[in-house]
């Protein structure tokens, strides 16, 4: 597959992961590691269906943060809200939304959950409670924490899970719902995925901290910083956060120290950085590491392993085929849901007086 | 039944409207302990307690954004903005995401916000606490924008607006507040349709397009020119955004005359929007070149003196009416 | 001398700007590292520095407000906004702030400030990537707002917004950048003069007005139409606030005729304005309805197939022409 | 004078000033404490003359809070950009500028700085470089902020002073500007009053935290948390942050504990908060406190006590009848100054078709 070379390597072991996996069955564990290979696999081939021209727009990959998202999302109950970003491929992913609907989105076509109006590669499904993502940096943040409020108002028990990158955290609306949070004490997880790099800003011009977890501090909830690339870890701090907010403790903020492997998006030669910087982050590659761990464990066999990849595999098959099947939408298609009521005065416009279709 | 004042009936309305819908709350500044700086919100943080009614902190944008996460789990959302003047910290909120975010999802969520944002002028309060800011939000599709001129609409309206499904911004003219009287029955449960603009005085020489408090000058106007003769069709448009045209057209079309009338600065005024509908779609009805009679194109000033010049007055909208009227 | 492209012209004039003022900063996201996420800034942080040449974090608002207290200590600020789109959350600052402060101070500190704004559609960007926003702004007294329709202006209004004491939002369209070649003799210092705009067509029968892309669209009807014995007259607005009223009138009494044409959506867009002085100061001149070419009453979409069909086209421009010049 | 009996407290040894403020002669003692003391007799000359009528618009008084401003204004050259808010009568009386300017300002008459067309009671000079202050929240930060990164553009060597209140501090601006300032090391001094209340919202609705000064945490600069009402701490404290920002080492916020008085704004009753808490905060008045340890340094005796308030009585005196005898503005006098540049479309507007004057 395409990136199996990328994610081949034998681990040195100083990236050896240790320690328990809190709560987490072997089951689990394998599904979770199903779930992060998928991501990466289906990431991987849907970079190189873009750099085939097969779609449009662009593409945002994940690679190299998948455990991020997926370990946090996989956790989750369906209801519980997820409000995620350009890169979040993994909070789709790791919640279980089906491929076939994340590569029709990708490819604008009418069985995207948008219906291929709003923007390729902002994964989100409505029946799995991934919000449709801002491209607007951190409104997701925002959305994410009245998300927060409303199931405390109404006396629900679900939690929200935010995620954002080391840019965002200089946005203004970042400070206002993490204070808001911090506040009322909301049923909400923070994540920050720090990749050093914001878009070409490296994260010294974003921020004069080391560890962005140290935001926190000014809004009275613990923040920690982990490393997003250790699965295990990356288990536990979640959990914990999660169990925190389920509790009615109140928010936790999570960085996750990791890496994007490749550009911002497909079009970025990503030449700010330098050579040395992308192999030393690829060498701790998030999946092998867990997959070493597996296999220590002895829950993840050659078998079961090669029957995972096989039913990747398919999964990825079956949704580029629905993808590239689904129709294109009518042009005129976007021509609605602009208003839920009726207005007498409303008219999707005229290009000249009269035609109602230009 | 007792003779209200508009404030009083959107304070009564908010009461009536979250006692209706337990999935309703209110957030802005100062609008629980203190009852908001105008006393619009008094008495709901004793009636719903601090879970419905939240005192949020000097966070404009999280006021508006918030609401799009709240109303997608089920909540109503009554977010207010403490001035017309500090809508702008949320703007980016309120045109991007609560406006959009039913057309993003395709129709999947819906917005069911009412945001209230008290706007304009002639309370002495310099440049940011005077501004009226409709016309910011007019290139916004998905927005609704409603600006009641009595004191029915101040409860119809918001009444409806609490339970549309669609994110309306509702402007509440603070010179209305307490200057503005009317009955209204006890209980009264009138819902002021959106999107429909009312002819309130019918006339047939010139038609006065506005809302909100500038309604108020072209009504005093208009008894000033009956007594000259001078027949005005006023037309209060209620609805700011989408706007009823027909309603307009229709009047225009008979007396062939308009003026439009807002306190914002005339350039870039929603007056534009209207004067541009009649010139397409009117044309030929029309017998008089279209004026606007709106706000100075500045800030809006402190002293007590130049407020009082800024402040569009009776006598000038009275006398473009008559120009137009003679023309 | 070179043939150049609008982006260039924008990178060339940026150079010349800074290299003649040494009080001139630029500050945005990805302009220096990166060169622009459009390369319009290239070269510009090996030349300056890092001291002049800001890579920002993502803050909008700041990018927009801190440019205030620079303008008072004496620099010259060229913020930059990296997408329209991404101009709301530093509304508050460029509205409240920067357009106000010349007029609040009464003139003590003037704002000489030029905020670059690449805008528009077409670029299969989607919702968030392709807005033309500058309707938000026509509202504002104080601020300033240049388009350039041609390399020409893309260098003669920059240079002239540069060296302006006001504050100027200068939007360039993405469409634009490679698209539109010329000759432009290296050394030009050409300023384009801010506030006038420019009749780019004589014609007869009726009159196009317009700015930026959409320009392009009028010119290419106009030469479509010539073929059929309807002369348009074409202006390039160039400046969108303040309107240059005269130049639109003086064209619109001679033809009688106006359609204005813009990408961003039909309601509340700056075609209003433009229709309601027309419709107020040269009525009696107009032999048809005052007609818009706009964007659709909806947000921008993704798909190309209906990004497509959100673009205005020539062929919509031309009939809405020949249609105002039949009438 | 107005309140006098409001500042005639013997103080009880807790409320004693103690410690050296260093590097302050006491000449500069001496006029630090007639700049505060001015400040305060100002404050309530005014608010006199607003219940009597004598002006319009309204009053918000900064007694109480005196100190927070006064003692760090008083420090600045008159190059050095100061970036008050609402509240920040002190920060320019502090740095010197005359009370006739400042009530005319109150007055809104043409002698006022903005000839009468901002808004009343926001103090600023532009020839002491106070910059006029947006009653719109922190947006004065942001300005302050920009400010800095303009002298250090510059390589001038002045320094930049923002304040705010405790309630600003949860906006987005505060968040932005401070962040960029951390990551540039500007020279800026943050100043934040936090007087317990924003309007009528308690400090614990505006954060989760106790101290404000953690809000640095957040940033990578300092924060301190001070006793606002004690001017030596005040004095050390101040002085040290702009010593830093100075030597190019960047900023410091400092948190200044205080009270306001009286209402947000004098149309306030304040009925939120208790007699109690106003009495325990009107016993730490900043000023008879720094009266008593000038007093016990015997820097500070009876007679030039008495020239001292001789002196401000006239000063104020003077300003009041400046003020009272300015003319109002012209009505149309605020249709000036809306650009700088001349543009053949620009109008002010008519009211009706022609008419330039409505
Ligand atoms: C408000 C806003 N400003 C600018 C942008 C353009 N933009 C898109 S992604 C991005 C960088 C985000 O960096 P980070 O938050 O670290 O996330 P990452 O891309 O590294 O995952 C920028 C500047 C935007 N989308 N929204
Ligand atoms: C953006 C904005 N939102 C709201 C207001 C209304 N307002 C004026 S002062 C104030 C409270 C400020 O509290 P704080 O920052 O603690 O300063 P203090 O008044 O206590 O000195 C509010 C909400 C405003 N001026 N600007
Ligand atoms: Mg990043
Ligand atoms: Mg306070």
């Amino acid at each position: 597959m395409a990136e199996t070379q990328e994610t081949g390597f034998s681990f040195p072991a100083k990236y050896r992961l240790t320690g328990e996996m809190e709560g987490c069955t072997d089951e689990q564990k394998l599904e979770l590691y199903e779930r992060l290979l998928k991501t990466r696999e289906f990431d991987a081939r849907m970079r190189k269906l873009f750099r085939q021209g097969r779609f449009e727009g662009t593409f945002y990959s994940q690679i190299g943060q998948e455990a991020c998202d997926v370990v946090i999302a996989y956790q989750l109950d369906q209801q519980d809200f997820v409000g995620p970003s350009h890169r979040d491929l993994g909070a789709s992913t790791g919640k279980g939304v089906p491929l076939k609907n994340l590569a029709a989105q990708v490819y604008n076509r009418i069985d995207s959950p948008d219906g291929g109006r709003y923007t390729a590669c902002h994964y989100w499904h409505p029946e799995y409670w991934v919000m449709n993502p801002s491209t607007s940096i951190v409104m997701n943040w925002v959305a994410a924490t009245g998300a927060a409020f409303g199931y405390k108002m109404l006396k629900k028990d679900n939690v929200a899970v935010a995620f954002c990158g080391d840019g965002a955290t200089a946005h203004g609306d970042f400070h206002e719902a993490c204070n808001f949070a911090g506040v009322h004490r909301l049923p909400i997880v923070y994540v920050v995925q720090n990749n050093l790099w914001a878009e070409s800003l490296p994260v010294a011009l974003t921020t004069a901290l080391t560890d962005l977890s140290r935001r926190a501090d000014a809004y009275g909830f613990p923040g920690i910083s982990i490393d997003g690339n250790d699965v295990v870890q990356t288990w536990n701090a979640t959990r914990e956060a999660l169990k925190r907010a389920r509790s009615g403790a109140g928010p936790t903020l999570i960085e996750m120290k990791t890496y994007r492997w490749h550009g911002h998006s497909d079009i970025d030669p990503a030449d700010y950085r330098s050579d040395d910087e992308v192999a030393h982050w690829m060498e701790r590659d998030p999946i092998p590491r867990y997959e070493q761990y597996l296999r220590e464990l002895e829950v993840l066999s050659d078998d079961a392993l090669a029957e995972v990849r096989a039913r990747i595999e398919a999964e990825i098959e079956e949704a580029v085929d629905f993808a590239e099947n689904s129709p294109r939408p009518a042009p005129d298609g976007y021509l609605s849901h602009v208003y839920a009521e009726d207005y007498p005065g409303f008219e999707f416009g005229d290009r000249n007086s009269g035609d109602a279709n230009g | 039944m007792a003779e209200i004042t508009y404030i009083d009936a959107i304070n009564r309305t908010l009461h009536e409207e979250m006692a209706r819908d337990e999935t309703t709350f209110l957030i802005g500044e100062d609008t629980g302990i203190y009852g908001g700086v105008f006393k619009a919100t008094r008495g709901l943080l004793e009636e719903f307690g601090p879970e419905r009614i939240i005192d949020s902190p000097i966070s404009e944008s999280l006021i508006a954004g918030m609401t799009v996460g709240a109303a997608m789990v089920g909540c109503r959302p009554l977010p207010e903005i403490q001035f017309a003047d500090f809508i702008s910290p949320a703007f980016d909120q309120i045109v991007q995401q609560v406006a959009r975010y039913y057309w993003r999802t395709n129709g999947a969520f819906e917005m069911p916000v009412t945001l209230r944002c008290p706007y304009g002028g002639g309370v002495g309060g310099g440049v940011y606490h005077s501004q009226s800011n409709e016309a910011w939000f007019m290139n916004t599709p998905g927005l609704v924008m409603v600006a009641p001129g009595s004191v029915r609409d101040a409860a119809g309206l918001l009444r409806s607006a609490i339970r549309s499904q669609d994110p309306v911004l509702y402007w509440e003219h603070k010179k209305l507040y307490r200057s503005l009287k009317d009955d209204l029955p006890d209980g009264d449960e009138t819902l002021t349709p959106i999107g429909v603009a009312e002819v309130v005085r019918t006339g047939s020489h010139v038609t006065a397009i506005s809302f909100g408090y500038t309604l108020q000058l072209c009504l005093e106007a208009t008894s000033q020119l009956a007594a000259e003769g001078i027949e005005v069709e006023v037309i209060d448009l209620k609805t700011l955004l989408p706007l009823d045209k027909s309603t307009v057209i229709e009047s225009v079309a008979k007396t062939g005359k308009a003026v439009v009338v807002h306190e914002a600065p005339k350039v870039g005024g929603i007056g534009g929007e209207i004067a541009a509908i009649l010139a397409e779609e009117c044309f030929w009805e029309l017998d008089a070149p279209i004026t606007r009679v709106a706000g100075y194109n500045t800030s809006f000033p402190a002293a007590r003196t130049m407020e009082e010049h800024y402040m569009p007055s009776t006598v000038q909208v009275a006398a473009a009416l008559k120009t137009a009227a003679q023309t």
